[in-house]
This record gives C-alpha cells, structure tokens and sequence, in this order.
C-alpha cells in the first residue's frame, strides 16, 4: 500500500465521479485531546473531501495487539479543508477498532470511506441556532459551527460533560464565532431540570430558530419537548453498529415516528442526520 | 499476445453466459453501491433476499465483529412484493448486467407463490435462498435437508421458467445429498453457501453481542468450509456451483474455481473495501492473460486432488 | 479481602472435581509440553486419541495455516493399546492432575472394547472421540447423528464405571439432537466441540494443501461456532458441557462459562504460545477477584438472552 | 508487550528449569544478505540460549500486509552467542510467514519459543567433519563451525549455490577454521556426478570420519550411497511443515529405514537432525 493519500483506483469507471470513495490516506498526526479523546489529523485526496457538517467516513482500523477489528468503524467528521487536503477525526478510545486508531503514528498509511451519509441541513430561515451536545457528540457538531460562520447565523452551542474542564472542542466552537455555554455533571448545570431553564430562557431573550443536536437520549427528549411547545424544529446525528455504511445492508436501521407511523431508516444513508421530532 | 488472444472471463452458469464470474452474495448489495464504482463491470446482480410480505426484521444490534469475519442477524426484512415490482425492478432495468432475484418464505406454499410473482420481465433468474427456517419443518431451513430441499426446488420449479438457482446452507451435515436433492428437484445452479451459524457474547454485560442471539458467520474465517463444500458439491453434481464464502482476494477466487465452482459470489469482503469486486475482476484477467489462461475452462475443477481419506 | 475469600477455580463435571476449569485439547497435549511449564497446575491431562491397534497416520503437509487458525489432518496416528498401557499410563502416574484418555474407533464393537480395556487404574475419565468416521454407517462421524451416538455411547457406557465424556463435532446439522442422545445413553459430561470440515488448495500447484486433501479446522475462526453449540447443548441437558474451539483468552474463556460451559479445553492456542493454559489458569482467578466472583457457579450459565429468533 | 527481551511468565513453575521458553525477543537488525535471503540478529534472554548446533526455534511471525501467517515458522539457529545475549536466524522469504519476518525492523519486539529439537552430535572419533549443502541449508549447519572449531576437529565445508557469488555462509565458515569448497550450477561442479569423485577424493587424502549434510534430497541419496561403501557415518537435519514443534501435534513426522522396518519420527522432536543412514 503506498503512503501517499491516494483513491482506491476501480478499474472501470462509467465516467461519473463517485459519490464517495476509498482512499489512502496519510497520518500527520493522532494525539490525546483531554483525557479519553484523540484527534487524528489526515493528509487526504481532494477527491474525498466535498463534505458536509454531519457526514461520516468508515475507518479501516489498524489492529492492535491481540485484537482484530475486522468491520469498518463509522467516525463524524471533524474537520475538513479541501484546500489543505485535510481531515480530521475526534474520537474516544472504547474497544478494538479505536485502540487499533490509537496506534497510528505520523508518515502512516490509513485506509478511509466516505464522505458518506446526509449531513446536516441549515435552512434559509434558522438564524439563530442553539447546539446542544456532549462528549464526543460534540465532535459530531463541530463542522456545524464553521458552517453557520460561514452562513452568517448566529450559533449558541451548549457543551456538556463530566467536568468543566472535560467539555470537548469549547476552542473550536468559539473560533467559529460561537457562544458557548459549559455545563457539567459536578454542579448538577448539565442535569435536563437544570437545561430546561437555560434554554427556555434563550428562546424568550434572543429567539431560536433551530436546535442541533446528536446521541444522548435526555438530550434528545429534552429538545423534543421544548421543540414541540415552541414550534422549533431541529436535526440530531444518531448512532448505530453498522457494517457497510453504505446503505447496503441494513445493519444500522434505527425507528422513527413519521406521523403516527414508526418506520425503520438506515443511519448509514438515510442519517446519520435526522429530524429531531421523527427520532425515537 | 495479450491482444491477438484476449482472456475470455465469460462464465457459463446453465444455459446462461455472464461476461464474467464475479457477482455479489446477496444481502451485502444493493443500488447504493453504485456510489462507488460502475455496477455494470460485474458478472450479475444479486439481489437481497425479499419475501412475500413486509417484514421489519430483527432487533439491533445487528451485526458484530469476529477475528477474522463478521456475524450478522438482519433477518430479512423485507419492502413486499409490490415494492419490488414497482420500484426495486424499474430501477435495476438500467443496468445491462443480468439480474438475479434472490426470494425465500417460511412455508413451501409462500415460497412457490412469491416465485411465480417475481418471474417477470427483466429478471434473469432466480435465487432461492433456502436457508431460511421452514415453519412447518420444525424451524429448520429447508436446505438443512435432502427431501425438504427436494420438496421446495420441485414446487419452485414448477413456478418459473426462469434459471434457478439454489443457494445452500453450510449448517447442514449432508450439504452432497442436498446438493443432489436440488439438482433432482430441477435446480439450474447452486449457491455455495450461505453463513454459519454462531454467536458471541459481550463478556461486560453477559448479553449476545447480537439482538437475535445468534446470527451467521461471513468473511475468510468461513473460506475452507465453504471451500470444502464446494468442492464435494461441484463433484458431486453436475449443475455447476457458485461459490461463496470469504472471497477477498485474486487468490481467493482462483482457489474456488479450482475446486469447481463455475463463478464465485463476493459478501462480506465488500464491506471492507467496496470497489473489491471491480479490482477481482481486473485482476483476474490480468492474472489469466499472465499465465497464457485463454478462458475459465482452463481453471474450474482442475484441482489434482487424491481421495480424501477418511480420519482427519 | 483476596486472602480471606481466596477464589474457588474448582470446577465441578458430574462427580469429578478439578482443581480448575483449564485443560488442553486432546491432540494438542503430550508429556512434551513439560519442557515449558509444570503440567499439575492444569485442571486435568486430556491424551491424544488412541485407537486400538497401531495406526500411521495420513500423509504429509498434515497441517496447514488459515486467516484466524490451521487445519489438521493428522488421521489418528495410534501406537496401539499395549502401548498406552505399557508406556503412556506409568508416564502420566507422577502427575496429580486427573487423566483423561481419548478413545476412537471405527465400528462400535472396535470402540467399546478400547473402552473397557483403557478403563484401567490411573485413568479418571474416558473421552470418546465420536467424530471419527463409523465405517459402519458409510464413513460418517457417529457424532453427526443422534442415532448412531446413542448406539455408540451407548455401548461405551456399558463397559466402564469410569465418567465418559462425549466429544461432539460442529459438522453435524442436529448438534442438540446428538448432544440429548449422548446423555440420553448415558454420557458424564460433552465437549463441544471438535473441529469443522474444511479444505485449502495450494493455487500454483492446483494440490490441495493437506495431504488428506480435507482437515479440521480449529483456531479462532472457529470459536463462535464452538460458542454458539456450547450455548444450545447447555441449555438442552442437564450434564455438563465442557466448551473448546478456538478459545485463546482470558475473554474467551469467560464467554464459554457465561454461555454455560462448565470447564474448557484449550488446543490451538498451545501451538502459538505453549504456556496460554498456565496463564489462563492465573488470570481468571485475578480477574474473579478483581470482580468480587468467588466461584465459577457465579459465572456458568449467566447469559441473559432472550429466545433465539428464527431467521438470521 | 514489552520490548525488551524477557521469558514469557508461567505463574507456577515446579521450580524445574524449563528446557526451551518462549521469549519476547528485541531486533538488532534484519538485513539483506545476497539477494533472496536475509539475517535477523536479536537481542534475546540468556535462558534460552543453551543452544545446541542444529537445534531451532519456532518463529511468532508478523503479519505482512494482507496476509495472516497463524503458526508459528521453524528456524534453524544460525548463530548464537549467551555471553551477548544474541541470537540470529538467516532465512529465506518464500511465503507469509518469512515475508512478515522481513518486515521487523530494529527496536521491534519479536516472540520466539525454543531451543527446539536434537541438536548435532560430533562424536570424539569424528575428527576429519565434512559438511556438504546447499543454499538455506547452509545456514542450519554454520553453527556446526563454530562447534566443530571449539572441539579442535578439522572441518571441509562444501557449499554449494546457484552461482559462485550466491554461495551462503562462506565467510562465516572460513572464520571459523573451515575448508571452504565451493560448487555450483553453471559449472556443472554442484552435479553429484561431479560432487562424487571431489569428495571420494578426499576420503583417499585425508579421511572423512563424518558427514554432516541437510534438506537436499539428491545429496542426502550421495552422501548415504558414499557413506555406505566407505563406513563413514554422518547426520542430516531434515524439515517437515509444522505446528507446535514440541512433539504434541505430530504434524511433523517423516519416514525413517531402521534396519528393514520404516518407521516414524517426529522432526520437531526427535529431530531436526537424524543420522543419515536412515533418513528416506
Ligand atoms: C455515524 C457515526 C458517527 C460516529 N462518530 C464518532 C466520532 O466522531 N467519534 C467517536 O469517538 N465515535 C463516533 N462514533 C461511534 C464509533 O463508531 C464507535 O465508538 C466505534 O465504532 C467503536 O469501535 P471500537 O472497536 O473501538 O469499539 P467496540 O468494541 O466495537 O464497541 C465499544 C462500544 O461501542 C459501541 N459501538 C460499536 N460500534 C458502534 C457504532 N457503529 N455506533 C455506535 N456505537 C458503537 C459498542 O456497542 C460498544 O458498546 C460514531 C458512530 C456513528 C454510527
Ligand atoms: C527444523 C527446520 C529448520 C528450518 N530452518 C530454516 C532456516 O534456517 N532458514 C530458512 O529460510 N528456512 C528454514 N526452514 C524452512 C522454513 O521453516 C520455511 O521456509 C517457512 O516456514 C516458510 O514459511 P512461509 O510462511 O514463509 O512460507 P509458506 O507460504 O508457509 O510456505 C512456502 C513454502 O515453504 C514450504 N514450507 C512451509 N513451512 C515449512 C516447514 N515448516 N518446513 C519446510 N517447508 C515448509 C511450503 O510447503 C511452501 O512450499 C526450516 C524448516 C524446519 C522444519
Ligand atoms: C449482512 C449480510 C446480509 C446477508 N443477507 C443475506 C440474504 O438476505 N440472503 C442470502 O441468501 N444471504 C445473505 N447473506 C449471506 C451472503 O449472501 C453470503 O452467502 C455469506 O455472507 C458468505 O459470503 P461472504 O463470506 O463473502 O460474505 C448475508 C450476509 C451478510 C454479511
Ligand atoms: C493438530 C490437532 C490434532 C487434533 N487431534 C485430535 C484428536 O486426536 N482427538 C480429538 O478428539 N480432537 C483432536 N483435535 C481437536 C481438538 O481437540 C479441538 O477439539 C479442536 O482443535 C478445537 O479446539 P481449538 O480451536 O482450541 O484447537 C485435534 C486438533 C488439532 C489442531
Ligand atoms: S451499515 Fe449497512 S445499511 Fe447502514
Ligand atoms: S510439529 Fe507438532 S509434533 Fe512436530
């Protein structure tokens, strides 16, 4: 395998671009961000990096020692820039694959798919838009903030973790302009009945056309709730085990209430960005 | 040399020549690849298992990792029929590569029905995956033996014109004489085979790392078993086989055809790299042009083998 | 809290306690293996199968790699009884750890005497290794039917007061068919299992890379396959069942106790690193003590699962 | 695992010296040396380097991209030395196996188990030791030199090789006090009809007590058919695929004439090296 960011070359080609693709990439660089969290930065082909807030790429994780993942490992982008021929990855050790991901060193070779999935949608009217997340689902959501600079809106992210010093990506999100707010387990800030409050009081001073947000399940019921009473709609980026990523093999379907329907949807394709108040 | 006697890769699976032998197992395809590469470069199109009515299958998670392979416990679900007709069918028309509709049902009645009901125009053939549990037969798939293979290719047959293909279950003891049953029963081809069954449980929460409790073997870690098997089929009969089971690499599909198998399908090897199948195909003409191979002939069931002996 | 509630490895198969749950894998175990550690901290001494008479074995390469583990095809290579009762038992007499003879046969009348006869002071349990072909019922293992395992067990039982364990063979389709007819005759205890049916061809010589052409498989890729037999026969009968395949771990060893096994035999992870067993040993008892577990009855059997669905 | 050479721990140990380990080795180098074969020179734990000449270890090989060597390789010791703590293995890549040995680099840790197997014998008669060999072979009998020097017996060591340039060993064995002929193909000399009468030359010269050969079954046929007429005994190290080079698996056996009975034995065990009398 050579090092350089490269496609996987198909043979036969119909003359139409791929929609995503396999690629080799290059590791610059993969160290600890507080604690249990790693960046992992990749020299990539320009060709894979057309993306959107909210897409993933499927990882062929290294194996490490004794282990052997053998699926491809979902992982939200983090950061890309088509110019620099950069992408980057947020994510927390938790078994093989990302033990394996802990392993890459700088100069590697380093196998990715995508950009897959439908990313985050940022509607003409959402102004004023309000992030609610936590833990490595703030990587999810990060991509979002450089988009809403960049769409001129005004961006409220509300980072939770365990400590005020464990929230994720706090510098990024205010680089892109955007507010933020920590709340935290130690001060009881992060528990919903402490959430409640905060956001209500937001929508009442400054108005929120939009909530974002991705994976916990409080979360989630939480802004439905409030969404429901106050008429605001919003996206969450969910989760699920998935194999092909792709859309191919039902692996990673998740239920949705579509009217007073539940319906099942692909994560991998039909997401991993959906309506907040279809998700279940 | 290469130019004035180009590789011929084509394929003859019964009456049917596929203009080459490396086709998708089903459940590991669908339209969506066609993000990736040109669909039309392959041998056929297999589709994913439908049955009769509309099923949502099993509870997540769905798939897990093993050392070498994945286990996965999808069960089927399944759009219906209507969907398939009005929507999956249209879609595919655009493609030149034949289509192969891959169908299975809990009883023998469903099964022969929705094999009538898929007969249509712009399927090439049809797949019957019937390692899918029998409802009258105990819950045991219907390829798990001889005569409940013989009883479902018999009415299958009866309801299509259209090539037929077995695919069989490495689960069973006696995967020869079901191989014969269904050559008996008027199978065109065989599919072999379809995953293995297993299991694997989350030592933290002493839970199935599968929301179904068990679920089916793919990937290398099943290759000598589905290899083995299809040897003693394509010997054994002589409709050809199609072999299946961690395919991943040129060597992978040479090794199957020396055993006998007239083409091979590609699953979970897929979902590691998905341009896999257009590579193999590549590399298979590459590697025949390389060692002066005019034509597939030259390779399927040239395997020099001795009598296997009894004990291992 | 360690020193005043030590961990209890004892693990109970019927009548017979061992000091532990760890044992080696018949074939894969001899005297050699004192070369690299001191053989009495093991649970038991499993022998290699032995046959009645003097046997040579197949042809060489008898053993061949594969992605997550090797095929064998040894074919019983056998000394003959007088043998093992001349050199193989006074051996093993120095060692504490209980003996375990592995017996085989190729007709229930050959079987049945070598049961008698190897019922001899020193032996503490016989293990009849059913998954040796029946020449009798035309070259199949007796293990593939239930049928032919009750005869067969049957016939052991009657002709030894010692426990007899039962080895299973995953290449049957009616693993708890056949695990209820061995203790349905009369069996102490099952192992679940032996190896899988598989084959690898060598694609330069167009040979296959076992001189028996097919061998069994063990290793890792076989390990959910063994789990998911040990699961099913677990919960089918009330005796014992002692899991094996492809276990190489802590982990794994616990995976097979959660899903029911009571004891477990390590083969192929020996031949990677021949002290795997003692280290097996040491680390379950730290990791019971790490959890608070005081004995192995807090673990057998412990999987919370729902019932199994029908399709994968 | 840790890199630095140690014996893998057995809790309980009855307080007998193991006589062969497995041991986390550390590479000092693995270099080239003409053409298709290479040296690997480790750091490795004094406990296992109670070697015998002909004795080997069963190699824990790398994974080399793609490919997944599950056994373990045997190897013969090429070179061994307790005082430094060095042990080294002068193999060929022909397979996964060897082709993931080529790929350690200095600094990596490398699991081998050994010493395995009957090593060579040189009875106190045997004074006048010719070894006959060829390629890799070459390699299981260099530390013969060394044994045969410190011994103060008299050693001719005919190497032969595809061409004069691609004859192994020949230095190591002329450091050693050896007579080195060399033979090859494209001058016909490596022919047994040509390796016949250089060596029954010698028998008349100076005497041959012993020969020490391996691998090559058409030298193994001159030197038993040479031996025969003349009384001259020698030893053979034999190969065989294996699998726990213990002697538990007997996956390694080979066919043996003991007077007009065949019979057999295991190269792991009692091998590698057998007299050559009644090799087959
Ligand atoms: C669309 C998507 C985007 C994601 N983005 C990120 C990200 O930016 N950063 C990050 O750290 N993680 C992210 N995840 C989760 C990440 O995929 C899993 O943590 C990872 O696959 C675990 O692999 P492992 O081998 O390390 O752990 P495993 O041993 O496989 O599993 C460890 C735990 O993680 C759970 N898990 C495994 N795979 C998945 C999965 N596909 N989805 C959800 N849970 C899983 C398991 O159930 C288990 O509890 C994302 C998941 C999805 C589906
Ligand atoms: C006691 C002993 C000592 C040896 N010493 C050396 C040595 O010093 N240097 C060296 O280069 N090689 C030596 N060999 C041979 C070496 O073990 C094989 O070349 C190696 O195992 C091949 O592994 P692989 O994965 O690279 O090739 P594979 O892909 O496994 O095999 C490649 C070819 O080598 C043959 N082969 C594989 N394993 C063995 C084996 N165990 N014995 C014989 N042939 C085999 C195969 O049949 C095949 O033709 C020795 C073998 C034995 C038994
Ligand atoms: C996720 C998944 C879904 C599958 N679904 C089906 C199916 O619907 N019908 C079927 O006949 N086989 C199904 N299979 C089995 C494959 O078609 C194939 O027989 C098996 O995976 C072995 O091949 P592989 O090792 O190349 O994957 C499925 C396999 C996987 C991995
Ligand atoms: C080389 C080898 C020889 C074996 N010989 C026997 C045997 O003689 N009798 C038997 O019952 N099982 C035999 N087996 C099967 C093992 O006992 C065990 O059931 C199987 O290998 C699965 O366990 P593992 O994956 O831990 O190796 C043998 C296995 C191997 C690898
Ligand atoms: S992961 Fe395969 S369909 Fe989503
Ligand atoms: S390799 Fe196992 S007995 Fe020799």
């Amino acid at each position: 395998m050579t090092h350089l960011p490269t496609i996987v070359p198909v043979p036969v080609l119909q003359g139409l671009r791929p929609r995503c693709s396999e690629a080799n990439c290059k590791v610059v660089s993969n160290t600890p961000v507080n604690g249990e969290y790693r960046l992992l930065v990749l020299e990539a082909p320009e060709a894979i990096l057309d993306c959107q807030p909210g897409q993933f790429f499927q990882l062929l994780c290294p194996a490490p020692e004794g282990e052997h993942p053998f699926l491809r490992r979902p992982m939200s982008i983090y950061g890309y820039d088509k110019a620099a021929g950069r992408l980057e990855f947020l994510y927390k050790v938790t078994g093989a694959g990302t033990r394996g991901l802990a392993t890459l060193a700088p100069g590697d070779g380093f196998n990715v798919l995508g950009p897959l999935g439908q990313g985050f949608s940022m509607q003409d009217d959402w102004q004023n838009l309000m992030l609610v997340a936590r833990g490595v689902g703030l990587a999810t959501l990060a991509p979002l903030a450089r988009m809403a600079q960049e769409k001129g809106r005004k961006l409220t992210a509300i980072c939770s973790a365990r400590r005020p010093d464990l929230a994720m990506s706090v510098d990024l999100f205010e680089s892109y302009g955007a507010e933020v707010i920590i709340v935290h387990d130690e001060d009881g800030s992060s528990a919903p009945e402490a959430l409640r409050p905060l956001i209500e009081a937001r929508i009442a001073e400054t108005g929120v056309d939009a909530f974002y947000t991705c994976g916990s399940s409080r979360l989630l019921r939480l802004l439905q709730d409030i969404g429901a009473r106050h008429g605001i709609p919003g996206e969450i980026a969910m989760e699920q085990q998935m194999a092909c990523g792709l859309g191919m093999c039902q692996a990673c379907v998740r239920n949705f209430r579509v009217g007073d329907r539940i319906i099942q949807r692909r994560v991998c394709r039909e997401g991993p960005v959906f309506p907040i108040s279809e998700a279940i | 040399m290469k130019d004035m006697h180009p590789v011929d890769l084509s394929a003859r699976i019964g009456a049917l020549t596929l203009k080459n032998p490396i086709m998708p197992a089903s459940g590991t395809f669908s339209e969506d690849l066609a993000d990736v590469f040109d669909l039309d470069v392959l041998g056929a199109h297999v589709l994913k298992t439908i049955m009769h009515g509309t099923r949502s299958g099993n509870p997540t998670p769905r798939v897990c990792d093993m050392q070498a392979g994945m286990m996965n416990a999808i069960g089927i679900p399944s759009k219906g029929i209507e969907y398939f007709r009005d929507q999956t069918l249209p879609y595919w028309a655009d493609y030149r590569a034949p289509l192969v509709v891959s169908i299975s049902a809990h009883s023998v009645d469903e099964f022969a029905r929705l094999c009538g009901e898929v007969s249509l125009p712009g399927v090439t053939a049809i797949e019957a995956n019937i390692s899918c549990p029998n409802i009258e037969a105990d819950g045991n798939a219907f390829a798990m033996r001889p005569d409940t293979t013989h009883e479902v290719v018999t009415r299958l047959r009866a309801e299509t014109d259209l090539p037929l293909w077995a695919k069989l279950t490495p689960n069973t003891g006696e995967p020869v004489e079901v191989a014969r049953a269904a050559e008996a029963a008027g199978a065109d081809a065989l599919i072999v085979a379809n995953t293995l069954l297993g299991m694997s449980i989350d030592i933290a929460t002493r839970r199935p790392r599968l929301g179904n409790v068990m679920g089916g073997m793919s990937g290398p870690a099943i290759k000598p078993i589905a290899l083995r098997m299809t040897y003693q089929c394509a010997r054994a009969c002589d409709i050809p086989v199609i072999g299946c089971g961690g395919i991943a690499t040129l060597d992978d599909v040479i090794e199957f055809l020396i055993a006998g198998a007239s083409a091979v399908q590609v699953g979970t090897a897929t979902f590691q790299s998905p341009t896999v199948m257009a590579r193999l195909i590549a590399e298979l003409a590459d590697w025949m042009a390389a060692q002066g191979i005019g034509s597939l002939e030259e390779i399927i069931g040239t395997i020099e083998a001795p009598e296997a002996g009894t004990c291992i």
